[in-house]
């Protein structure tokens, strides 16, 4: 009962995920870059959230409405800003910017925030639905809705809309799409936006589960890049499942071992995955056609 | 028809411009630079001033390290605290565990904590080193934070986030900050010797090589696989002396310090601010951020406000001089030089040098 | 309708293109042939946008393009059809071809050309469902072509498109290209396959080394004595060249 | 006397025969060119030959020794050394450095003792004396002209004196009289024994320079012979020219 309940939590958990590491994902996916800031980003999500609660007594999944498009609004900027003007060995360079980019975020929000731990401590945080012996915290209920809601936006943005075409167009053989008219910048600033806010839900939902820091970046990012690996860098749906088989490895093993172990078990099913497959589940040996 | 012949090969290549000053500069500068780092303890003892001198020496060697991996081969690691974190960790189990007294003795662990480091990062190598690029840097880190989770989670040996203790020195006062510098420049010589003569040997040349075109290296005989790992575990070498100072420095080890994303930064920043690849590179950085940063901690008591002037100094380098200050000053200053001897030419040959003026282009990634 | 004077463009240090006269007439099928590193793709390249040339001017209908954006191109009257991997394997037959009409933003232009493209070549309707990456190597030229179709260009630009087709889908596909060009618009090719190109043609032009070294009608080209020595060895015209290219390694 | 022989390689990427059972015998101190029409699969064949892809199946000998899918430095280190279409020097080393890459030393020992041993230098630079590079000995690799790239490529190449020489297309973007320059270095080397593959698809250099000419179409071998037989043979210029419009349906 006890794994059947870890498995649950998993599978909960691992939808918030999901929206993190999509964000990470498809930004890589249309422009090669590694958002090395999406963890820093996510813990800006939850600041943002917790001070909206905390200041403004904002209900944080309301707060999105506001949050949501600020950290589209930062996204498009960083692109522009960072991201545009470098010229060459964009791979690496864009990993590095991005880094240094985070690191600034976090001595800002450090500034601001202190290094206290908070948390986003609203009502339904603590409380929970049980259905027989299963528990299921409030909070991680409305957090997976959300995260399905969000993640059919997204599937409906890039599936169903002329944008979503376009961005696709664009992921698959960018010249191609240069050569139809199609402004690959404009689709980058605007895929980073998605990322980052995409960042921001999964932000809110962690800073209302878990007390955090600026410092919280690190292990967030750090998972994130362990699920995007494993799932393939630039393939959504092996962002998803990843995310979910990921968390649920992390709560089975922590139930049946110690809550620390799961966290590390999280790292070393990543190297027992690159060990055979080097190029992640579902990626590709080349994402792109060069 | 003989190879002088030929017109266009070379023809007008004006007479050529070293990329680096004279021989008797260079040493005579590096001269200089040791006598300073050696007579600067005495002449300002403040502790407050030394100990930034300790933090700078234990920088120092950390980045030269890395730069015999990262800078030489074109691998960037940002996971080198793993290397760090081990450091530390073997000095301080090994003085609990074999009950040994705090003093001098503790420095002959320095050697145990880089032959730990490297032997560490064999396997570690050997499984990095499969991947490429993005994957690769990625994947540094990751390491890094397993080794983090594994401090923590395996208590029994590290005590976790406890965190483990050493013994103190057995001198304290004005004096305290003095042999841990010493030993720190003396680490940092012996790291910026093995530095030098890497990049004299014949096996350096195949890291240069392996950073401009590994296939091509990899074509002309060059072991590449195995030159990347032996450079990979000579930095993990030094990486892990840096630690291994800095525990008994600090006096306690704790598995988010041992093993800190910061340290990683930090490195990364340093080298590349002062110029990745090059041998003065890391040591300009060090000297001049190391300082720095300790002087912004001590004088607005907020560790984390030189986050953000590390992060836009990294965004500022990466935009600005790609390949750190030192290449960016010295091709400036050949540039003058090359604009020089060319006016000089004019008046006698008014062809074209042959060499592109743009060498920036050609840059394979 | 296209003029290309003294065209120097190329990549890193060298001149691929060195000094490229061309002009493409209006209503013909000017097909560009000549051996590998001639510079065909080059200056295919650098007609579209995607390379800037150094030196020298393209003019499409009395406007200056050279250097311009892909997007200027595209709005000027020119579509390209890549060499190879030119679609997007992961969208669908219909949405490859309405994308060619990207720059339309007049929904109800954009159907009807549709419409119109869809009729011209039948595969759009019959697999508009279908992952473009499904299809067969010729059936995805066939899609490409229409793609170029929907923003009726006047001049549809041709990179190869027979490479890697087998003999029957080289030969419908040639038909589409004779049917475009009936239909007024203006066609300029490079072939690998000089027979086929250069009797689909009405103009023929043979580059070697960066520069036109013969022109005419496309039975004309393909008859000369000279293309077996251009093929197999020995430069065409080689005295009369070599004073222009002393002059052109100057202006370098 | 054949020095490499290839038997039956295939190679095909995606359903595309890049080879598609190739067969060819080199000559032994001789200068074989290899032509055929864009796609035919010459430069996949050197790539196998030289370690840079893997076949699908076959085989290819170095002297009667099986040297199939062997690596790209075991390969140059049984003597075969290979320039590429797109010149691959090292682009941030100096002219020099990127000879001495090429002269790699066995052993911990000589690993780690520097660069630049006097004889090695001695020969460095009579090397680079040797295509007209010596001037340029002290400037970044990456600053050189295209065709002085190509010099310096197939300077190093010789470096380690290897006894067959594999050149993709040593005259492509080279001026004509650097190309003269080329064909003479290429000569002078091979009267000392050198053999040498060229991949060309300059004719008049092919047809001038070589002993034996080898043409591929479609990932095999076509025919082989003298270059004026070859170039009088109608089945060559057909593979150049294609087919018509027509003759498929």
């Amino acid at each position: 009962m006890l794994i059947l309940q870890a498995i649950i939590d998993g599978i909960l958990i691992g939808g918030f995920y999901a929206l993190m590491a999509a964000g990470l994902t498809l930004v890589f996916g249309v422009m090669e870059i590694v958002n090395f800031a999406q963890g820093i980003l996510v813990v800006l999500g939850a600041y943002l959230s917790y001070a909206l609660y905390s200041h403004l007594h904002i209900d944080p999944f309301l707060g999105l409405l506001i949050t949501l498009p600020a950290m589209f609004l930062v996204g498009v900027v960083i692109y522009w800003t960072m991201i545009k003007p470098i010229r060459r060995d964009r791979v690496i360079m864009s990993l590095l910017t991005m880094f240094a980019v985070g690191t600034v975020i976090e001595g800002i929000l450090d500034l601001i925030f202190t290094s206290n731990l908070v948390q986003t401590t609203t009502s339904y945080v603590n409380s929970s639905v049980q259905i027989g012996s299963l528990i299921f915290p409030e909070i991680y209920l409305y957090s997976f809705a959300m995260a399905v809601v969000l993640l059919s936006a997204l599937y409906w943005l890039l599936y169903r809309t002329k944008f979503g075409r376009n961005l696709r167009a664009a992921m698959q053989n960018p010249t191609a799409a240069r050569m139809v008219g199609i402004d690959i910048d404009r689709i980058s600033a605007f895929t980073l936006g998605i990322g980052v806010s995409l960042a921001a839900a999964g932000g809110m939902v962690f800073g209302s589960t878990n007390s955090f820091d600026a410092a919280s970046s690190y292990d967030l990012i750090s998972r994130l890049l362990a699920i995007v690996i494993f799932g393939g860098f630039g393939s959504l749906s092996g962002a998803l499942v990843a995310s979910i088989v990921m968390l649920v490895i992390e709560d089975v093993v922590a139930v049946v071992w110690s809550p620390t172990w799961g966290q590390t078990t999280f790292y070393l099913v990543l190297i027992l995955v690159l060990l055979v497959r080097p190029q992640g589940l579902f990626g590709r040996t080349a994402v792109r056609a060069q | 028809m003989t190879a002088t012949e030929i017109a266009p090969v070379g023809a007008a290549s004006p007479q050529h411009v070293p990329y680096r000053p004279p021989r008797a500069v260079r040493y005579g500068a590096t001269a200089g630079l040791l006598v300073l780092l050696i007579a600067f303890p005495l002449v300002l003892p403040n502790p407050t001033v030394t100990s930034i001198g300790v933090f700078t020496m234990i920088y120092l060697i950390a980045a030269i390290g890395w730069n015999i991996f990262s800078g030489y081969s074109g691998y960037i690691s940002i996971g080198h605290a793993a290397y760090y974190g081990i450091g530390q960790y073997t000095v301080a189990l090994i003085t609990i565990h074999a009950h040994l007294p705090g003093g001098w003795g503790l420095f002959g662990l320095l050697p145990v904590a880089g032959v730990v480091s490297a032997l560490a990062s064999i396997p570690i190598g050997f499984l990095l080193l499969r991947v490429r690029r993005h994957t690769f840097i990625v994947l540094t880190i990751a390491i890094m934070f397993i080794l983090q989770l594994l401090a923590f989670n395996l208590t029994r040996f590290t005590n976790g986030s406890g965190g483990l203790t050493m013994p103190f020195p057995t001198w304290t006062g004005n004096f305290f900050n003095m042999p841990f510098y010493y030993v720190g420049l003396l680490a940092a010589v012996v790291a910026g010797a093995a530095a030098w003569w890497i990049r004299r040997s014949k096996y350096g040349l195949g890291l240069f090589a392996i950073r401009d075109d590994e296939e091509r290296a990899r074509g002309l005989g060059i072991k590449v696989t195995r030159s990347k790992l032996i450079a990979y575990a000579a930095s993990a070498f030094f990486v892990g002396i840096a630690g291994g100072l800095y525990a008994p420095f600090v006096g306690s080890v704790y598995p988010q310090f041992a093993f800190d994303p910061t340290f990683d930064l930090a490195v990364a920043v340093l080298v590349f601010v002062g110029g990745i690849g090059t041998l003065s590179g890391p040591v300009l950085g060090a000297l001049v951020l190391i300082p720095l940063q300790q002087y912004f901690y001590l004088q607005f008591g907020n560790a984390n406000l030189y986050l953000i002037a590390y992060g836009v100094l990294f965004i500022l380098i990466l935009r600005l001089l790609p390949g750190g200050i030192v290449p960016g000053v010295t091709s400036a200053w050949r540039a003058r030089l090359v604009a020089r001897a060319r006016a000089r030419q004019e008046d006698t040959r008014p062809e074209d040098t042959g060499l592109k003026d743009d060498a920036g282009q050609k840059g394979r990634a | 309708m296209l003029t290309i004077a003294g065209l120097f463009a190329g990549y890193g240090g060298g001149d691929v293109l060195r000094g490229v006269d061309l002009t493409v007439a209006q209503g013909s099928i000017t097909c560009v042939v000549g051996p590998n590193g001639a510079g065909k793709s080059t200056l295919l390249k650098v007609i579209s946008g995607l390379l800037r040339p150094r030196l020298g001017t393209i003019t499409f209908r009395d406007a200056p393009i050279g250097g311009a954006s892909p997007r200027r191109v595209l709005e000027a009257g020119i579509v390209q059809v890549m060499q190879s991997r030119n679609l997007f394997p992961d969208l669908t037959v219909r949405q490859n071809v309405e994308i060619g009409g990207y720059l339309i933003k007049d929904q109800a232009l954009l159907r009807r050309r549709l419409d119109e493209v869809s009729d011209q070549f039948p595969i759009v309707r019959e697999r508009a469902g279908e992952r473009a990456g499904q299809l067969s190597g010729g059936q995805q030229r066939m899609v490409e072509l229409a793609r170029a179709l929907m923003l009726d260009p006047a001049l549809v630009v041709l990179d190869e498109p027979s490479m890697g087709l087998e003999p029957r889908a080289a030969a419908a596909m040639y038909a589409s290209v004779r049917n475009m060009a009936q239909t007024g618009r203006s066609i300029l090719l490079v072939e690998q396959n000089v027979r086929a190109g250069l009797e689909l043609a009405t103009h023929g032009v043979v580059m070697e080394t960066g520069r036109v070294r013969l022109e005419g009608t496309g039975t004309e080209v393909l008859a000369h004595p000279q293309m077996r020595a251009l093929y197999l060895g020995g430069t065409i015209e080689e005295s009369g060249v070599t004073d222009q290219e002393a002059a052109q390694e100057k202006t370098r | 006397m054949s020095v490499i022989q290839v038997t039956d390689l295939k190679k095909s990427y995606g359903g595309i025969h890049a080879l598609s059972g190739c067969s060819m015998t080199f000559e032994d101190k001789a200068i074989n060119g290899l032509i055929g029409p864009n796609g035919s699969g010459k430069t996949t064949l050197f790539n196998v030959i030289t370690g840079y892809e893997t076949a699908d199946s076959g085989q290819v000998s170095l002297r009667g020794q099986d040297i199939t899918n062997a690596k790209p430095d075991e390969v140059f280190e049984q003597g075969i050394g290979r320039t590429f279409q797109i010149t691959r020097i090292f682009p941030r080393l100096t002219v020099l450095e990127n000879v001495h890459v090429a002269a790699q030393r066995q052993g911990f020992v000589a690993q780690a003792r520097g660069w630049d041993s006097a004889a090695e230098r001695e020969r460095a630079m009579e090397v680079l004396e040797f295509v007209g590079l010596a001037r340029l000995a002290p400037e970044i690799a990456g600053d050189l002209s295209y065709g002085q790239q190509k010099l310096l490529e197939f300077a190093f190449i010789t470096m380690a004196r290897p006894s067959v020489i594999l050149l993709d297309e040593p005259a492509g973007g080279v001026n004509p009289s650097l190309l003269r320059h080329i064909s003479d270095r290429i000569r002078a080397l091979n009267s000392e024994g050198v053999t040498f593959i060229i991949v060309e698809h300059d004719m008049e250099f092919v047809m001038r320079l070589c002993d034996q000419v080898l043409v591929m179409h479609q990932g095999s071998a076509l025919t082989s012979g003298p270059p004026e037989q070859v170039r009088s043979d109608p089945a060559v210029l057909e593979a150049y020219l294609g087919t018509g419009p027509k003759e498929g349906s």
